[in-house]
């Protein structure tokens, strides 16, 4: 009895790590399941997901305007202090005073990608951009101006 | 078991228990001396609360409140805090850890972070923020005194030099 | 057809034309020197990518493919990166020991070089008892990692090197009973001897089931005495970090790298020699038109191919078992291979001399 | 009685009786991040463990009490990394609960595919990295190309592969994408056909049964006392399965099993969680196809603002019971926070069971605990 235990513990031992070989030898064996990719190399054809949150962005359009009116609530909605808005006061043709952003700035390096400022902004003036590639040799590099220069806001938006 | 059943225990075995339903679970209020007692008396039969799931504590400014959840493992609907308050200054409190081991490192945590001492507990040292804060405890004790806010999770706590201010 | 029985046979004779026989010697013994060196460079170079390589296939992966193309320079980047590392001595080591446990491993791998025939008659020394002078020398490599384990002065490299000095010990006991049911078919220490014993056919067809199966038991044992997955319990990367090299680095690692590559060709090719015929071709009974067309592929090239195979097979396993424990290590030994090599080997005897083999 | 256990720096001197101390971590390969333990060895055999934390403390409970109830959500997917929606799911919860927030049927039914999704990912990562803990290199590379599937599905529908932050107070940020469904589906026909590869890579393999059977057994009443949860408890028999115990979400409306072992061993663990792999995919399957119309979230007011008293809620977590309670004060801000870590009451269960075992035991032991260091030290 002793006998047949030790040979059945033997031969099961055995075929359990020649499955595990059958298994790793079919993989040696064919090549197209590798799934490795080639990144640096791959770089014109990658592809990412449309909604990947990779930056904070401010879309402009052909002239020059964005969207954004300076209301902060990026800024309140923020967790980290990512965002600082400076706001200044634009003399409207009619004469009115209006206010309006002067610089937005984005400091990359401390943004968690939380996409809370996306959220929270009324105008759709903000968006996430799926850029990936964010290291620089300077950390202050990472401090951002969204707005671009001599930029003004869209008409029409309050 | 339904809640007027417990309460009813509970009051038989500490009279000076009061009771606070307004939340999701039972809260019962004791002194923060007859905490291990009337501990041991939920553990036993029949309420056979084996379960600490939460110990923590809270800073009310005036004084510390310490928190246990407990449950059952026989009867996971049962749920009851126990709320004990200590005193700020000088917090002591008898350990739970020999009836829920898992009281052990949760003590642990809350004497590194809030200061609260606990009698009896087997190795009550710093888990979590040792290596900076090693001295001594009796001159810490004197930090406390001398200067507020030496325990990281109060209120009062300062730190210039980690905390960042915006 | 160029073989490389008539190279050598060509230079020999010049040198000694040439040259007085002292000197022809001498000449021969800085070749065979050069060689072996070389030899041990290269057969670095493509194990570690072979390994590499084998690895990344296994695990559905490329592995490396940026030095050169398809990555075939990456070791020999490696090993320059290696060279121009600091070689670190640790302040508490015993800095004798410590330096010299490096080449104490590398010495005793160069060592056993020598009788390994890897074509016909191109063999550095025939001594007459081969065998035996492998299997005593080849337990000499755990003096060398005992001695990486204490000089360090680290505890894990401590008990890296206690775990190998077990485990070798230990299998030292199963790889020899596997080569003893070779030489006991053969009737001969000398591997020249045992290779031309297989002319007939290779000794695992030949020697029915116990001769499977003490190649089986072979493979197991040196496996462990290599110190490869799944018996690197003295370098179990997960439990002891690094084992017995944890305090090496630069040069002083890549020989310790180098070495365990090199034991692992020359078990393998010692384990070709015995059970698939060394450099002997795929010869089959009496088929002599089969036997003469395989005849036309070189012996070296037969060698390699069996060695590779095995080294393959080895390979194969690292990347697909688990670690063992180290008692549960000790157990296979004693409990599961020992009784069964001895057992294999008394009927292999009975085999031998009933003449029951073909 | 209060003096620090001092961390071994001379190496050189070995304990009285041949002890030798070993630091363990924080840089260690099979600790999985910043753990440090100092081990009390006797020859091979453990005499004692003993966790230094706090390599990896970021104080997110204090962090939380400066951030208000839409902010403080993200910072919990920093905790337990690996399950960091079910972490989000159990604060947008208090919150819903704190403030009476109806949420639509889909949200409901969408947390509870992510939540399993996010399940099977920790488990798969998990598979691979404790097979490697016991010397399989191979199993890891194949475990996380499942892993990939559902990280991409995260980063489609949640823009993020590991800290998605998605789940607010109310629902979801935004729809779910379009592909949602036939990625999910893909990803469940892949995972049926190649969760056979673990059967005879790892769970048929002699060598791991023989690592891990029998090593570090918790028995059923100390899993008890030492708070365990998750799929540790599991193993030993308690049944403490919070989507069964307490159904959030849409988990009182699904089927599936809570799975339980008796064994309490590594092995049993291992077990565990390879069966709740596959419980998770039944409950995606049932509600794949059931995604209901409708709103991805509820009407909520702009500021929150939970009434004063306490909220406690509990969530299963891939590692076991995740707690946050909560003391409100009325303010916009929580008064405290505390995050009650199913790693946390695991860990220290670590020194009970692996005592008297082997080196390699302690990796088979630390790997079927399944510790997540942020979790721990929070």
């Amino acid at each position: 009895m002793f006998l047949k235990d030790y040979i059945s513990d033997v031969y099961n031992g055995v075929t359990s790590l020649l499955k595990g070989m059958r298994k790793t030898g079919y993989y040696f064996t064919h090549s197209k399941e590798i799934i490795t990719e080639q990144y640096p190399d791959n770089r014109a054809t990658l592809k990412l997901a449309d909604r990947f949150k990779g930056e904070v962005v401010m879309p402009h359009d052909q002239n020059n305007e964005h969207t954004c009116t300076g209301c902060t609530a990026c800024e309140l909605a923020c967790p980290n202090g990512t965002i600082k808005i400076i706001t200044k006061f634009d003399i409207t043709p009619e004469g009115k005073k209006k206010k309006a952003i002067d610089a937005f700035i984005y400091r990359l390096e401390m943004c968690t990608l939380c996409n809370l400022c996306i959220v929270a902004c009324p105008s759709d003036a903000i968006i996430m951009a799926p850029n990936f590639e964010h290291s620089v040799f300077d950390r202050s590099k990472l401090t951002k101006v969204l707005n671009k220069p001599g930029s003004k806001i869209k008409e029409g938006i309050e | 078991m339904d809640i007027e059943s417990i309460k009813s225990y509970i009051t038989a075995h500490a009279p000076e228990a009061t009771f606070d339903e307004t939340g999701e679970w039972l809260n019962i209020i004791v002194e923060s001396n007859h905490v291990k007692p009337l501990a041991a008396v939920l553990h036993g039969q029949p309420m056979q609360l084996d379960f600490l799931f939460c110990l923590t504590c809270v800073d009310y400014k005036t004084h510390l409140t310490m928190v246990y959840h407990l449950t059952s493992s026989k009867d996971r609907s049962i749920n009851i805090v126990i709320k004990a308050n200590v005193n700020s200054a000088d917090p002591i409190i008898e350990t739970v850890s020999d009836i829920w081991r898992t009281a052990e490192f949760l003590e642990r945590e809350v004497f590194e972070m809030f200061g609260v001492e606990f009698l009896h507990h087997p190795d009550l040292r710093k888990l979590i923020l040792e290596e900076e804060t090693a001295i001594a405890v009796d001159e810490q004790k004197e930090l406390v005194t001398e200067k507020k806010g030496y325990w990281p999770l109060r209120k009062d706590f300062e730190d210039p030099i980690n905390m960042i201010k915006l | 057809m160029l073989s490389l029985e008539s190279i050598t046979k060509t230079i020999q004779d010049w040198l000694f034309a040439k040259f007085t026989p002292q000197i022809a010697l001498t000449i021969e013994c800085v070749i065979v020197i050069l060689l072996c060196i070389t030899l041990f460079a290269v057969l670095g170079l493509v194990l570690v990518l072979l390994e590499r390589k084998v690895a990344a296939r296994i695990q559905i992966r490329l592995g490396p493919n940026r030095v050169g193309p398809g990555g075939i320079f990456q070791t020999a980047a490696d090993t320059l990166k290696l060279i121009m590392k600091e070689g670190l001595t640790p302040d508490a080591a015993d800095k004798f020991l410590f330096n010299l446990a490096p080449f104490v491993v590398m010495m005793v791998a160069m060592l056993l070089l020598a009788p390994i025939a890897f074509a016909k008659n191109f063999q550095i020394w025939d001594i007459n008892i081969g065998v035996l002078y492998v299997s005593s020398i080849s337990s000499l490599s755990v003096i060398g990692i005992l001695m990486a384990g204490w000089a360090s002065n680290n505890k894990y490299s401590l008990l890296g090197a206690m775990r190998s000095g077990a485990q070798i010990v230990s299998y030292e006991l199963s790889a020899g009973f596997a080569v003893l049911t070779i030489v006991v078919l053969t009737g001969s220490l000398q591997i020249s001897e045992i290779v031309a014993s297989q002319e007939n056919g290779w000794w695992l067809f030949k020697g029915h089931i116990p001769v499977i199966i003490a190649f089986v038991l072979y493979i197991i044992a040196v496996t462990a005495e290599t110190n490869r997955a799944p018996f690197d319990l003295a370098e179990a990367e997960s439990e002891l970090t690094a084992g017995f090299h944890t305090e090496y680095s630069g040069m002083k690692f890549a020989l310790f790298f180098l070495a365990e590559y090199i034991n692992i060709f020359i078990v393998c090719a010692i384990g070709a020699t015995l059970f698939l015929g060394g450099w002997m071709p795929l010869h089959i009974g009496h088929w002599k038109d089969f036997n003469h067309i395989m005849d036309y592929i070189p012996s070296s090239v037969w060698f390699m191919g069996k060695t590779f195979f095995l080294i393959f097979l080895i390979m194969w396993f690292r990347w697909t078992f688990p670690r063992l424990r180290v008692d549960q290590l000790l157990n296979l030994e004693w409990k599961y291979l020992l009784p069964i090599s001895l057992f294999n080997l008394l009927l292999v005897t009975v085999i031998a001399i009933m003449g029951w083999h073909f | 009685m209060y003096n620090q256990t001092e961390i071994i720096k001379d190496t050189t001197n070995l304990g009285p009786d041949g002890e030798l101390v070993v630091n363990m971590g924080p840089q260690h390969p099979a600790t999985h991040g910043v753990l440090h333990l100092v081990v009390t060895l006797n020859g091979e055999t453990i005499k004692k463990i003993e966790p230094h934390l706090g390599y990896i403390h970021r104080s997110i409970e204090k962090m939380c009490e400066s951030l208000t109830y839409r902010q403080f959500i993200y910072v919990t997917s920093r905790m337990d990394y690996l399950s960091s929606h079910i972490n989000n799911t159990a604060c947008a919860l208090l919150v819903e609960k704190g403030m009476q927030i109806e949420v639509p049927e889909r949200a409901k039914v969408v947390r509870t595919i992510l939540n399993e999704l996010t399940r099977i990912a920790s488990h798969e990562l998990w598979i691979g990295a404790m097979a490697m803990d016991l010397g399989a290199f191979t199993p890891f590379f194949y475990a996380f190309r499942e892993r990939e599937m559902i990280t991409d599905i995260m980063e489609d529908t949640c823009g993020a592969r590991l800290t998605m932050n998605y789940i607010v107070p109310g629902g979801l940020m935004y729809d779910i994408h379009p592909d949602f469904q036939t990625k999910v589906k893909a990803f469940v026909k892949q995972f049926k056909e190649k969760v056979t590869e673990y059967e005879d890579l790892v769970t048929g393999n002699v060598i791991f049964q023989s690592r891990t059977q029998g090593v570090g057994t918790l028995s059923y009443e100390d899993a008890i006392s030492y708070g365990c949860t998750g799929p540790v408890a599991r193993a030993s028999g308690v049944s403490c399965d919070m989507r069964k115990i307490a159904p959030y979400d849409a988990y009182d409306r699904v089927e599936f099993d809570e799975v339980i072992e008796t064994a309490g061993d590594s092995f049993a663990r291992y077990i565990v969680r390879v069966k709740e792999m596959n419980q998770s995919i039944r409950i995606i399957e049932q509600l794949i196809d059931n995604i209901p119309e409708g709103d991805f979230v509820g009407k909520t007011k702009n500021v929150l603002k939970l009434a004063k008293g306490e909220f406690y809620q509990r969530v299963e977590t891939a590692r076991g019971e995740l707690g946050v309670y909560i003391v409100s004060e009325g303010a916009t801000t929580p008064y405290r926070i505390k995050f009650r870590s199913p790693g946390f009451s695991n860990l220290s269960v670590l020194d009970h069971i692996a005592k008297g075992s082997k080196i390699g035991d302690l990796m088979a032991t630390m790997g079927t605990l399944d510790l997540v260091i942020p979790d721990i030290d929070r």
